[in-house]
């Protein structure tokens, strides 16, 4: 039966490679998606260079409240912030922006500089959502998997839990698991993490869209679970553990990829929120959300503040979604993963 | 004069507005200077503070008892011949026994200050410990003679002041025996509390079967009616109160509006000193705290002019680095900690405190402050937390939700080593502000109530004001002296550091006329009027 | 129908259990919160917290304390708030209800008919710059955090414009009564319904302009062309009114968390006492009986709306009508 | 089945009908100078594999391909007017009224959410100005005449409450609503059970002579052109590889492709073969296709030729799109059908 | 079933599968579907059983119960005359082995993300059949069997054609060096010209291998091209087996004369035009079958007693057996 004569398998090239290689392929000719990464790759280098910023530029540290200082302005020395004087004199006014190298978009109600604190909050915000987005998709990877693969017992009571937390509104759950640990820290056996740790917004925000992931990937696996291909598999007698690991997984983590950058965006929304309710990343280390959530007290005057660390977050959010977008039509075309 | 403004001014509708109401409408509970405003309006005391603007707002006044008695039995026995012809808001008449029963119903519903304020009363120990059958032995009723007797465990100088306050009012005998939450007591005051949603509004009328017996402790009001709306945010309000939609707010304006209100408002802005104080704790118990040279450096090192930034200004606060605010007897002006010590502050003195850490050997340990995540709590945490990095120390700031703050600093449980916390006067005496904050009595380690927040428990200091207490007795001007030294002897150890004193900006809708302001229960209410 | 009625119920009653535990359990692991010194006032005696103690029960178990206080909500309705004393929860949650219906009701139509727009537009112009364009304005109103949004709606429309004919009609925040003040009502709450529906018009938009784009290549479509109808019956008619469906699930479980309480960031922006700023505040202190009340009442939208979401179904999707 | 007159103009002629798709891998033509034309009443089927052009050929004829990525070239002439020149306006009023489609699969042919009934209805209406009840009665009568039982009831189903041949039953009726002279049935039975696609296909049969339309039914089943059909196109990688009458093409297929579609038929009585004929190899796809002929690399009579030139097919008549020569098929037909010429 | 000498490699005994669909937490709720009703059948070493029957009729349920991929809800299943049909993953990992199963959808059967090399060398490292080194030539040797270069082997499945796919989905089955292969229709995803070539890879590897297989199919022309014997399946239930070119050339159940006379013409090489019995209406619901006989909604021969009795499958003297009530 060798003879038959066999064109080539594919159109196009001779060597033809994986899901991967197409996937990627596909993305790179994706210009929106590519501009919007070339767009994070600038805002991730931006916000790393915020020590060179803040020390070179600025010549501030963005930590240290200084209210009583002075700088010098078109050879004037003007206060950073600035009492005022008419009338019944109330009130404290810090610098506005100065457009120069000191005080860029002005001073915020510590006297500190809004731009360097701009960079150093998108670390935060960047570093949470991040690792956020990392936990959350390991955990619901976990928890999908497990129930869908296993099913019965495990299944029943994994996906009632889900099914708890998907009814419990995500901020109320949000805040509430950020009041009990603000309050008091986390302690798990022999970690303690502290109450102004990074790390409890982290694990908040990761655990609280463990639903919205999990669901749609118990039900891929389920889908997985009957597949033929699995069936195949089943019929061949290879190990369930062995199926697991490569029949599903490797296709359930397409879906995930297709949902890092989706939940990068939902996180950094999630995240400036809960800071703007200012139960997320706790002073004086800052993010995006508490620099809006301090710039409040001064919208009326220095709405910059404010007006800044948002339009950051729009324009990388925007980003993450466009970049998303391409992501899901390299990987998935026909997907309609939409986490809230 | 008064006659002829109430003929010109009288009438029409006063809107207050607030952030959020303050809970329970219940006169003996309610421990909250917002709700105590409003009961000056429906509720008296035996004894009242006089309604008037400045010093004299801090005098006493007899309200539903003709007149202040001496006490006797060496101070321990009060008799107070109770008015007639007083009605309640319902129709009921004035009786000795309403006041008998309103003192037991301090305990009946655990109110706040019971064990605090009246556990002086023959009988009250017992009323504590088991509240439901309380009989409060010490005071007792005489029907025919109309006077209602207190017999007291030991003399009180400050036992009239405990009666002026809200939690000693006089309410109806059948008044329930717990907690009204939003149904409103009968009272004797001018205006009645008629409904009250802590969502949406509470709505006060005049008293119908008010008749007026004393200007200075029950004036008769202009307004008809207050509304007292609940939910704006302090954003919303001022601009409403700008555009005359609204009288009057209670919470202070946000920052970044003081100026336009300074400036274009100026007329509708009225400052008035509090007596009060802000200041920061810290626990003498938890390094690096509990050596007093870090303490006193801290004070050193605090620039109390930037703090008073955060505030708004050098208009709305004065730094203090001393217990007693201004206007209590017994302040004597004073500031150790500072460049040039005098009577004033003038600028941190870096040198010194950097010293006295370096001499305390705790450079380098981790100190974490506790604030509100109010926006001025949290600025001020934020500014200590640079001047503590200054120090050498690893500073972190804290901040936690407002309505847990208070409880969760007292706990050393939770292990606090510093917080930032304000104290207001009940009543203007010193013990008000010494003795409740720092003796050893007020500090229950492991409880959420132990109000001595430093933990510092100084015996001597403890004695001395326990004397002072018993000489205000018979001598107050003496104890005056007394409390003044104390104040220094307490900030010679600095178990707080002392921030300053608030001023209050009340700003007003261009209708409002007659504005007075009462150092113990702020804008009265009942003076102004609207038309 | 019974049946699925039944399971329903449970269902409802199921979530609601495990939620209430949850904060149950959630309240009494938070350091600093002994309720009882938080009622008995600042610098109460210690008998009066321990008397606090026992009125409130807080001496007793945890389970029995659940169960006092699930009673206390349900069956006599009479619970009131830790932290406001004497303050019944449920007529508070009740009169906090009208408010948020009103500002998700609003945004929701405004989403709808926009998201609707926006998907057809985009589906109908695929591919061209119209598309493209119209495509990232949605994208930003996806990516803008809805309390920022609102912060810079309050800063032009209170502040640097409002005096100007734009937002010169816009009344100080906060909410107005439907029956004392319509017309107030609508003007307090347009901005607010815009600011929220941003975010839900961009979502709803590109997944109907997804679910449309996938209907025409779909055999129905061709069917339909196949017919001779003009491309806007085939638009209306048959793509849209089959990808429809998605769009109502979605909207069904948007709209019932909002109506639960979702909606807080809008609501505490634009300083209206819907269920989402009670529950924000509820939670900040620490009020248990009022969280348990708005967040019992939040999963309850929830639930309904997954079973409104179902019997809609039986409408627009007949597929579902059997069985 | 009914004769044709071969005289009679053409119903619908096609020229030279080439159709390329914009795809993200470039340009791909799918199908390249296909001519045929139908004459009315007659039913001109094609056949060939999957991939091979029958749809797209059908679909440009309607105007149907999506003209953002589609580029249609030749001519289409359509009762002597030009359709591919024609506004959209005009050419909806040709679609569903003159010319109507039926597509392979039932069940996602009808559109979800509205019930049969009103589809038939909404077609109906679309192209005459009748009432909405007359329309109804209509549409009831054209089901009653596609055979589904209780047509009143079936008008008020939803398709999915319809069996698959129901479903197709109700798809026929709607192409019908308007009697269109021309009747496009895209593999109209290739989801069907084979007793139900019998039944559909006695249907279609029964309806050419009812209604007199002329009928184009695309398909892969050779046995059912065998059964239908006046005329045959077999279709191979986007050409017309052979085309004639039903006999013709039965009685001497003359292309080695279509030797082997008739090859690899599992016979359904008579001696089973040891081994089905099968045609080597798998067809090209649209993108890769051979300079030469289609068909070149799995013919096992392929000589140089084959691969330098695309052969000419001619104009009329059974014509063959073949490099060997017309005398030696036979033989080489023999080489693949042995029991060909015994077996008719 | 009248060879009783020689035991079947594989036999069903009133074999019966039922789903239950729509349930929910709550008891009760839910409906059964009846997908395979009491089937009993047996496959002799070496022979080749076609199962057709309508869509829905259960021949996938079937065959994948057969294999032991499903559980099953009633019934035995002997596999060399041991009762697979309670045996759990440990009892039955060695039969598993011995019987493999290949798929309608050569595309959905092999996992996208792995190459052929990994998809086919796996069953072959985790039965451990080949040592390590082996395995490399055994691989080779397998794309052989099935006509495809082995050069192809470090492709993913999307880089092929269906048929090739099917051929992968065959090598991997072989792998395992299995006695009985269950084929669910493996052709009829495939196109025409390309379908006769895989039908003739199976009837090659019969005869090279000597396999077992039970070949499903709805295309009638296929099963007789491959199968000895022929089930016909119908709403769950088998109406009629026994010899294919006997069942296809002499019907003895209306239904499957119904089938039959379905297939066009041009199918037959010559013989007599039968007449073409045309059946009314569709399959019944499996969800709510007909009391009695399955058929006897359609049936155009049908009368009083089919509606209410279920005709049991009879043998009969030509070593066919069928369900029907009329007299055969
Ligand atoms: N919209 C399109 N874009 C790109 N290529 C297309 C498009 N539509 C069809 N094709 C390609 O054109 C070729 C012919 O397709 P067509 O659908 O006409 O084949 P067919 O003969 O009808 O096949 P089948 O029997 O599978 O229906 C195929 O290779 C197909 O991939
Ligand atoms: N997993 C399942 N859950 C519920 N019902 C099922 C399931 N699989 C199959 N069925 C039902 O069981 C019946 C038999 O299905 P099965 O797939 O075995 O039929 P089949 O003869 O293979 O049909 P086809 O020719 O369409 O493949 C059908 O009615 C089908 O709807
Ligand atoms: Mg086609
Ligand atoms: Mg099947
Ligand atoms: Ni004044």
């Amino acid at each position: 039966m060798t003879d038959i004569p066999l064109p080539p398998a594919t159109a196009g090239s001779d060597r033809p490679d994986g899901p991967w290689a197409r996937a990627r392929a596909k993305l790179l000719a994706d210009h929106a998606a590519i501009g919007a990464a070339v767009v994070l790759v600038l805002i991730v280098l931006a916000v790393l260079a915020a020590p060179l910023y803040a020390r070179h530029v600025s010549g501030t540290d963005p930590f240290r409240s200084t209210l009583s200082a002075k700088i010098e302005i078109g050879g004037k020395k003007v206060p950073v912030m600035e009492r005022s004087t008419e009338g019944l004199g109330l009130g404290v006014t810090p610098i506005g922006p100065t457009w120069g190298p000191r005080y860029l978009l002005g001073a915020d109600s510590q006297g500190r500089d809004v731009a360097a604190r701009l960079l150093y909050g998108g670390r935060n915000s960047l570093l949470i959502a991040g690792s956020a987005t990392a936990l959350c998709l390991f955990l619901a990877a976990l928890v999908g998997v497990t129930a869908g693969f296993f099913g019965g017992a495990v299944d029943l009571v994994l996906s009632r839990l889900l099914d708890v937390l998907w009814a419990f509104p995500v901020y109320l759950l949000a805040i509430s698991l950020s009041i009990v640990l603000i309050n008091g820290g986390l302690t798990i056996g022999p970690i303690t993490i502290a109450s102004n740790s990074l790390m409890l917004p982290i694990l908040i925000i990761g655990v609280i869209y463990v639903p919205y992931v999990a669901r749609p990937i118990r039900g891929q696996v389920l889908t997985l679970k009957r597949s033929e291909f699995v069936l195949a598999s089943v019929g061949l007698g290879i190990p369930r553990r062995r199926i697991l690991v490569k029949d599903i997984l490797p296709n359930v983590s397409t879906t995930l990829i297709v949902f890092v950058p989706l939940m990068m965006a939902l996180n950094i929304v999630t995240e400036s929120a809960l800071s703007f309710l200012s139960i997320g990343v706790q002073p004086p280390d800052a993010s995006w959300g508490t620099i809006i959530q301090e710039g409040q007290g001064l919208l009326y005057s220095r709405p910059a503040v404010s007006l800044a660390p948002g339009i950051a977050i729009v324009v990388t959010v925007l980003a993450l979604n466009v970049l998303g977008d391409g992501v899901r039509d390299a990987f998935d075309p026909r997907s309609k993963l939409r986490p809230r | 004069d008064r006659a002829a403004d109430m003929a010109a001014h009288r009438g029409g509708t006063l809107r207050l507005v607030t952030v959020a109401a303050e809970g329970t409408i219940d006169p003996h509970i309610n421990y909250t200077l917002k709700n105590w405003q409003i009961y000056q309006l429906a509720y008296d005391g035996l004894v009242n503070f006089s309604r008037v603007a400045g010093p004299g707002a801090f005098k006493l006044v007899p309200s539903l008892a003709e007149e202040i008695p001496t006490p006797t039995d060496g101070g321990k026995t009060w008799t107070f011949k109770i008015r007639k012809g007083v009605k309640f808001s319902n129709g009921k008449d004035l009786t000795p026994d309403d006041v008998v029963a309103s003192l037991r119903r301090i305990f009946k519903v655990s109110g706040p200050t019971a064990g605090t304020f009246y556990n002086g009363i023959v009988g009250a120990d017992a009323c504590l410990s088991a509240p439901a059958d309380c009989k409060l032995e010490g005071v007792t009723a005489d029907a025919a003679a109309g006077t209602v007797t207190i017999a007291l465990t030991a003399p009180d100088s400050e036992f009239l002041y405990k009666l002026a306050v809200p939690h000693a009012a006089i309410l109806p005998a059948d008044a329930p025996a717990k907690d009204v939450g939003t149904d409103p007591i009968p009272g004797t005051g001018a205006y009645m509390i008629q409904s009250y949603d802590p969502n949406q509004r509470m709505k006060l009328v005049r008293n119908p079967y008010f008749k007026e017996w004393s200007e200075a402790a029950q004036p008769d009001g202009f307004v008809d009616e207050i509304d007292y709306d609940f939910g704006l945010t302090e954003e919303a309000a001022i601009t409403a109160i700008q555009n005359g939609q609204a009288d009057w707010l209670f919470d202070p304006p946000p920052a970044d509006r003081l100026n336009e209100l300074g400036t274009t408002y100026a007329a509708q802005v009225h400052v008035n000193p509090l007596m009060a104080f802000w200041y920061a704790p810290m626990n003498t118990n938890l390094a690096p705290f509990n050596d007093a040279r870090v303490r006193q450096a801290v004070n050193y090192a605090i620039d109390r002019s930037a703090i008073v930034d955060l505030f708004g200004g050098p208009v709305l606060a004065q730094p203090v680095c001393q217990i007693l605010p201004p206007n209590m007897p017994g302040h004597e002006p004073v500031c150790q900690y500072t460049t040039d010590p005098g009577s004033e502050w003038s600028g941190p003195d870096m040198d010194k405190a950097k010293a006295l850490v370096e001499e305390s050997g705790t450079a380098g340990q981790e100190v974490t402050i506790v604030t509100e995540d109010t926006a001025v709590s949290k600025a001020i945490g934020t500014y200590l937390q640079t001047v503590l990095g200054d120090l050498g120390y690893k500073a972190a700031v804290k901040p936690i939700s407002s309505n847990i703050q208070f409880t969760y600093i007292q706990n050393t449980n939770n292990k606090v080593q510093m917080s930032i916390s304000q104290w207001y006067q009940d009543y203007p005496q010193p013990s008000n502000f010494l003795n409740i904050l720092l003796s050893c009595a007020s500090f229950t380690p492991g409880a959420d109530a132990s109000i001595n927040i430093s933990g510092y428990c100084n015996k001597d200091l403890d004695a001395r004001m326990k004397a002072a207490l018993e000489l205000a007795v018979t001598d107050p001007e003496a104890s005056y002296a007394e409390w003044t030294k104390i104040d220094q002897a307490f900030m010679d150890a600095a178990p707080m550091a002392p921030l300053f004193t608030p001023k209050r900006v009340d700003f007003v809708s261009s209708r409002v006329g007659n504005y007075m302001f009462s150092s113990q229960f702020y804008m009265i209410l009942a003076n102004v009027w609207v038309k | 129908m019974i049946v699925s009625l039944i399971r329903r119920l449970a269902e409802m009653v199921f979530v609601m259990f495990g939620i209430s535990v949850v904060v149950f359990l959630i309240f009494f692991a938070t350091p600093g919160s002994d309720p009882a010194a938080r009622i008995a006032g600042r610098n109460a005696a210690p008998e009066t917290v321990e008397q606090v103690r026992r009125d409130f029960g807080f001496d007793r178990p945890l389970p029995v304390q659940y169960v006092s206080m699930m009673r206390r909500l349900f069956v006599t309705q009479d619970l009131t708030s830790f932290v406001n004393r004497g303050q019944r929860v449920i007529p508070l949650v009740m009169d906090a209800a009208p408010i948020t219906l009103s500002l998700v009701a609003g945004a929701a139509v405004i989403w709808v008919i926009g998201g609707i727009l926006l998907g057809v537009v985009t589906a109908a112009t695929a591919g061209t710059w119209v598309d493209k364009t119209l495509m990232i304005v949605a994208l930003v109103g996806v990516s803008m955090p809805v309390f920022w949004l609102g912060e810079v709606m309050n800063l032009l429309s209170q502040s640097r414009l409002h005096d100007t004919w734009m937002f010169s009609w816009v009344p100080a925040l906060g909410y107005k009564p439907f029956s004392e003040d319509p017309a107030g009502w609508f003007r307090t709450l347009v901005i607010p319904w815009f600011t929220l529906a941003a975010l839900y018009v961009g979502i709803y938009g590109r997944v109907l302009r997804a679910n449309l784009v996938e209907a025409y290549q779909e055999d129905f479509v061709r069917t339909a062309r196949a017919k001779g109808l003009g491309p806007a019956r085939v638009m209306l008619r048959h793509a849209l009114r089959t990808s429809m469906i998605p769009f109502i699930t979605m909207f069904g479980l948007d709209f019932g968390v909002l109506v639960g309480g979702s909606a807080l960031l809008t609501e505490v922006v634009f300083g209206l006492n819907g269920v989402g700023r009670l529950t924000y505040l509820a939670l900040l202190s620490l009020d248990l009986p009022m969280i348990l009340a708005t967040v019992l009442y939040a999963s309850f939208f929830v639930v309904v709306a997954n079973a409104a979401v179902d019997l809609v179904y039986l409408a627009v999707d007949p597929r579902t009508r059997e069985g | 089945m009914a004769a044709q007159d071969p005289a009679a103009p053409d119903l619908l002629a096609v020229e030279g009908l080439t159709v390329s798709f914009a795809t993200d891998r470039g340009r791909v033509t799918a199908i390249r100078d296909v001519s045929f034309a139908v004459k009315p009443g007659e039913i001109l089927s094609i056949v060939g594999e999957s991939g091979s052009g029958k749809t797209v050929s059908m679909l440009s004829v309607l105007g149907l391909t999506d003209r953002r990525t589609t580029t249609v070239e030749g001519a289409v002439t359509f009762r002597g007017r030009d359709v591919l020149g024609l506004p959209d306006r005009a050419l909806r009023r040709i679609r569903g009224k003159e010319i109507a489609l039926i597509s392979q699969d039932p069940m996602t042919a009808l559109t979800p959410v509205h019930t049969v009934g009103w589809q038939i209805v909404e077609q109906i209406r679309t192209h005459e100005s009748v009432s909405a009840a007359a329309a109804k009665r209509r549409a009831i009568e054209l089901l009653d005449a596609v055979g589904l039982p209780n047509p009143a009831e079936a008008f008020g189903r939803y398709p999915h409450q319809l069996s698959g041949g129901m479903r197709q039953r109700a798809v026929i009726a709607m192409a019908l609503s308007c009697s269109p002279a021309l009747l496009v049935a895209d593999e109209p039975t290739t989801a069907l059970d084979v007793t139900v696609q019998a039944q559909v296909l006695d249907l279609i049969v029964r309806l050419r002579r009812d209604f007199g339309s002329a009928i184009v039914l695309i398909t892969h089943d050779m046995g059912v052109v065998s059964e239908v059909a006046d005329r045959v196109i077999v279709m191979y990688a986007g050409r017309i590889v052979e085309s004639g009458t039903r006999d013709e093409i039965f009685g001497n297929p003359s292309h080695p492709y279509t030797w082997g579609l008739i090859a690899s038929i599992p016979p359904i009585d008579g001696a089973r073969p040891r081994r089905l004929a099968s045609i080597p190899g798998l067809p090209p796809t649209p993108a890769n296709q051979p300079p030469g002929c289609g068909f070149a690399p799995r013919c096992r009579f392929r000589f140089a030729p084959c691969d330098a030139t695309v052969p000419p097919l001619a104009r009329s008549g059974h014509a063959v799109r073949c490099h060997i020569e017309p005398a030696a098929r036979p033989d080489a037909r023999r080489l693949v059908l042995p029991d060909w010429e015994t077996a008719r | 079933m009248t060879d009783t000498a020689v035991r079947p490699l594989l036999e069903a005994r009133n074999l019966t599968k039922r789903y239950v669909v729509g349930r929910s937490f709550v008891p009760g709720s839910g409906r059964t579907v009846h997908a395979v009703e009491n089937v009993s059948l047996a496959v002799r070493r070496g022979d080749t059983l076609g199962l057709v029957g309508e869509s829905g009729s259960g021949k996938s349920t079937l065959g994948r119960c057969l294999t032991r991929l499903y559980d099953v809800t009633a019934g035995e299943i002997l596999f060399d005359g041991v009762d697979i049909a309670r045996a759990d993953g440990r009892a039955l990992a060695p039969v598993r082995r011995r019987m493999q199963m290949i798929f309608q959808d050569p595309s959905a059967s092999l996992n996208p993300r792995r190459t052929v090399r990994d998809l086919i060398g796996e069953p072959l490292a985790v039965h451990g059949l080949r040592p390590r080194r082996e395995i490399p030539a055994r691989l080779d040797e397998l794309m052989d069997l099935v006509g495809l270069p082995a050069a192809y082997l470090d492709r993913y499945p999307h880089e092929f054609s269906g048929g090739q796919r099917q051929r992968i989905g065959i090598a991997r089955a072989l792998a395992v060096e299995p006695e009985l292969i269950v084929a669910d229709e493996p052709v009829s995803a495939l196109d025409v010209s390309v379908q006769a070539q895989i039908v003739n890879l199976f009837a090659d590897l019969r005869e090279r291998l000597g396999l077992t297989y039970v070949f499903i199919a709805h295309d009638l022309g296929v099963v007789r091209q491959v199968a000895d014997r022929v089930a016909v399946m119908y709403l769950g239930g088998i109406v009629e087996t026994g010899d294919t070119t006997a069942v296809f050339g002499a019907p003895a159940h209306p239904y499957t004369e119904a089938l039959v006379s379905a297939i066009p013409q041009a199918r037959r090489a010559k013989g007599p035009v039968r007449p073409r019995i045309l059946l009314q209406g569709d399959l019944p619901s499996p969800l709510a079958p007909p009391p009695g006989c399955a058929f006897s909604t359609r049936c155009p021969k049908a009368f009083d007693r089919c509606r209410t009795d279920r005709p049991a499958l009879t043998p009969r003297a030509d070593g066919r057996a069928v369900a029907c009530h009329l007299p055969g």
